[in-house]
């Protein structure tokens, strides 16, 4: 058992150094003078600074949070009525609907962005923030509803009778009722949405046109050079430090929600 | 009397289940009605549709003699405390209370002062601001039945309220109960799966299985006068012997002839006989009993107040008998010979 | 309400033509003569056989499903023993630990790629499978461990203390008790690691040496020509199929297992 | 008398909080001995330790004179029926009863003769292959007794296995325990918060409070011999009085002097009065009692075989008497004038 535990410890905090450190090396490197090891005058808010002479870098920024608020907004409205309509009611070709809904979410989104492109690309539609964003609402929606049917689902629904008994109509139940009851579900819901958009790339690389949002610029950038230019770490740790930042935020809801 | 609700032949099927088959009574105002019943017998099923949770498949719904059929839960002037209490965890107690009244439009002043009696009527003044889950089981309880009963409705519905509380807070919740039922006089309808709760609160009783009513009566009627093997068993474990009647006594199998009080409309044929086990007499000897059976103790249960025997009588019969503990002569131990009597009125006959 | 409900359908609708027409039309065109609509000679295999044609592509997939096999072996097997110690232990750290657990699901692949490789080259590591799979356990733990600590946490301790109260000692009890109790929920860990991997192109891109997995194959083949060469929409279908089959296999196990 | 279980001064913390606090009792070979008290009193970490699932803070234990300290779980020659049963849900019944044997290595035919006869105890031959999930509760309560059992433990273990069943199955169950305590012989610690199972089928009770033991002794001395106010109210909604003892007589406020039987060990003071309300007679007219006070009748509940009085008296004190239903005079109406009485033996004094 000791034996074999050690093991288990060893492999494991290995695999937690290839996880870590590398990134840890990013984040050091964007405080850092130079753009290699050993550190130099670090911190230094250098690159940072640099980064905003890039309009383009700024502007990419600015799309992908435009295009993942707007993302947001959509999924998670389609995801409170999906969910409540999967948990709440038994319509035929229920399972089929969930099937469907579910399908984006085990899509490679190569696949999906390629043949999503040449589809409107047929019908006229060029690359453009607005297919970026309809892409990325394709794409989240499964992850909304899923997350507001369970929590649908887990709601009591002897609280919505109650308030029905008391008086209250269908609506008036549902706003009064159900959902602040599930208002943590919403919140978790829509920060999940937020990420998810704010990360793609494999997806936006082929809706993009000429406004590229911030993963796909870093993207289309490192495959021009192949060294992870300074400004790159700079911006890299900025879109990384809001993901985590919301998925903590997230995980901080869940646990007072539970 | 003032009838405020009335089933007329109600039957619910879900799909192909019969859950409530062709039910019929009638609720006077004022009255304490228990539906009693073990569980999956339909007496939720009955309440959800008094509430309009529920649409009956067949037969008419009536509250103060007004069909119910197309009226909506939150039109209905009935409330239901659910088994559950769904009290609003978002809401601290008053919104909870108030809740009703806001949705009616109540002045604010107004509903400040019926919850403030509200909360006097359960005894917990004071609490407005208390969140939910700061409450105990038996404080959550008593709020859920004011955030009903607040809204003066017609009929209480109550579904099991009791179940989820320990021995001890059931008890002291049926005194709370009956004592909330007597200030405010408001007509209940309580479902139970408890006897004991049944026999203790109500002023009337309907007794069902598998959908169907078996008896509606008074409590006492309920026990003393059972019409069926069900009701006699599920009411009280009684005694229950099946035999034949002829000339004011019933020949019973491996038993022999038990005397009971003759009633005229009886002729001779196949009946039951129940026998209260608290109505039969145990000792060493036995006698001016009208029936009397020479027996051993096969077990002996010891619950403080009382003691209860299983005797196993020398004809073949097993019979339990409900003895004052400690009696005149002690308690029997097993394998002890005893005799066993009791008098011929006790013997109540179920046809 | 009806008006309002009218216009949630005709929208979800629309939503649903753009995420599944794509698809249909790539699976369709795989077995189409040509590689544009309107169909010709409906169906034929003709793409399909010609795929067998180029080794490139079939090695491709061969080497996907070597990295996806072992890396569901590996990821399984760091899920069920951090799955049973975050579920059934208390020590120092765990917190940040199950925090640390968690961050790579919320590190952007490309940044987590090419930040990994980055590092390796530095170590005098080049990309090859190996990189590809260490990289794809790294991202695939996560998952396991989450899916497997709920499980644990939802199996009833009593049951592993009735086997011991029976004179099982822990291995026994683990083996007879524990694992038979939790195997659904392998099943599902499992399939979800193999998805992942199945499906990864930001991370492989950066990993891959010469030897590509197939969804980098497609990507790079994607990126040199502009139009989807009709091998590759057998190719895509084939990785898409499979992945939807092994989907619904996990949603089935899940179902039965509820 | 052999002593198969002995705690010595067994003290359990967790963290900063108090399980259990300094208990110590023998259990006798063949006993059925209960844990009884309210929930979180520290009776199932008791168990606990006793089955190895807990360490000791404190103290000591010891199973047929072996200190336990370090025996695991796994070596203990004890088994435990959980309160969830824990019943392996991949296993069949046979698999289910046969877990321990094989374990132990005991021949494949001897095995299947052993799970036979155990099926045969709990009177469900035949059921070797069913699954658990096709059992009914209480069919599920007996596998998981005789899994237990099979295994011939010097004690078994059991914790509040009947607590989720409902009150008739719990009956049945009840009966069932003690015939296969009866049966079997084994040494039984049971532990439970209804003071009706522990009344019913113990040979001794130990009655707990927040950690500590509050009395030990058989079901009737605990019952009638109450040793503090404790014991008294736990075991039977009885009344108890706070007044001043003084020759044979105790001066209670708003109530009077009540009469008891002298002990000579009592000097005058502050002592408790409890009258079992069976013991209390009531009626229009009373005599030849040796305490008799006049009150009205506040609250009667009907329980069937009995009615439970709340009778307020005269001098302002309020009282519960249990009647047997229906009395010499009837029921009792809510505000009739009644009189009540006791004799000064069954005035019992908790000191």
């Amino acid at each position: 058992m000791t034996k074999s535990s050690i093991m288990f410890i060893v492999v494991l905090g290995f695999l937690l150094i290839l996880t870590f450190f590398p990134i840890a090396i990013l984040l050091l490197l964007s405080l850092n003078e130079t753009s290699t090891l050993p550190l130099r005058n670090f911190p230094t808010l250098k690159w940072y600074i640099e980064l905003l002479r890039f309009p383009a870098a700024i502007n990419a920024v600015k799309y992908s949070l435009m295009v993942a608020s707007v993302t947001t907004g959509a999924a998670v409205i389609f995801g409170i009525c999906g969910g409540y309509a999967l948990a709440r009611t038994n319509f035929a070709g229920k399972k089929i609907f969930t099937g469907l809904l579910l399908m984006p979410m085990v899509t490679p989104y190569i696949i999906m962005g390629f043949s999503l492109m040449s589809f409107l690309l047929k019908m006229g539609v060029n690359p453009s923030l607005i297919v970026i964003i309809i892409g990325h609402i394709l794409i989240t929606i499964p992850y909304t509803t899923l997350v507001l049917t369970s929590r649908f689902i887990a709601l009591d629904i002897s609280l919505e009778e109650a308030a029905m008994d008391l008086g209250a109509g269908k609506f008036t139940t549902f706003r009064k009722v159900t959902l602040p009851l599930i208002m943590p579900g919403v919140a978790v819901a829509a920060i999940l949405a937020f990420i998810i958009s704010w990360e793609d790339v494999a997806l936006a690389v082929f809706l993009a046109g000429t406004e590229q949002t911030a993963p796909v610029y870093i993207y289309s950038l490192l495959m021009k050079l192949p060294k992870f230019v300074p400004i790159l770490t700079a911006m890299s740790s900025i879109i990384l430090s809001f993901a985590i930042g919301l998925a903590f935020l997230m995980r901080m809801i869940e646990r007072i929600s539970a | 009397m003032k009838i405020d609700v009335e089933l007329k032949n109600v039957t619910k099927k879900f799909g192909d289940v019969v859950a409530v088959s062709d039910v019929s009574f009638q609720v006077e105002k004022g009255q304490f009605f228990s539906l009693l019943g073990p569980s999956g017998c339909g007496k939720t099923t009955i309440l959800r549709m008094i509430s309009g949770f529920e649409k009956p498949t067949e037969g008419e719904i009536l509250i103060e003699g007004e069909p119910m059929a197309d009226v909506p839960p939150f039109k209905r002037p009935t409330n239901l405390v659910f088994q559950s209490l769904a009290l609003f965890p978002h809401l601290n107690v008053y919104e909870n209370i108030a809740f009703g009244l806001k949705i009616k439009k109540i002045p604010e002043n107004e509903i400040k002062a019926r919850v403030k009696e509200m909360l006097d009527l359960v005894r917990l003044p004071g609490y407005e601001k208390r969140k939910i889950s700061q409450l105990s089981g038996g404080e959550k309880q008593r709020i859920a039945i004011v955030r009903a009963l607040v809204n003066k409705p017609t009929v209480l519905l109550l579904d099991e309220p009791l179940g989820p509380l320990d021995l001890k807070l059931r008890e002291e919740m049926i005194v709370e109960l009956k004592r909330i039922k007597r200030e405010v006089g408001t007509t209940f309808i309580y479902v139970t799966h408890d006897q004991g709760e049944a026999l203790t609160m109500s002023d009337k009783i309907a007794v069902m299985k598998a959908g169907k009513i078996m008896q509606i009566g008074s409590p006492i009627e309920i026990y003393e006068q059972p019409n069926s093997e069900f009701v006699a068993n599920f009411i009280g474990g009684t005694n229950v012997f099946k035999g034949r009647y002829e000339n004011g006594a019933v020949e019973v199998d491996n038993l022999g002839k038990i005397t009971v009080t003759p009633e005229c409309q009886l002729s001779k044929g196949s009946v039951l006989v129940s026998i209260k086990p608290e109505k039969i007499f145990i000792g060493r000897k036995l006698n001016a009993l009208d029936n009397i059976f020479a027996g051993e103790v096969k077990e002996a249960y010891y619950q403080g107040r009382v003691v209860t025997y299983r005797v196993l009588l020398e004809n073949g019969s097993s019979i339990s008998v409900v003895a004052p503990s400690p009696g005149m002569e002690g308690i029997f131990g097993i394998g002890e010979k005893v005799k066993i009597g009791w008098n011929k009125k006790d013997s109540k006959l179920i046809t």
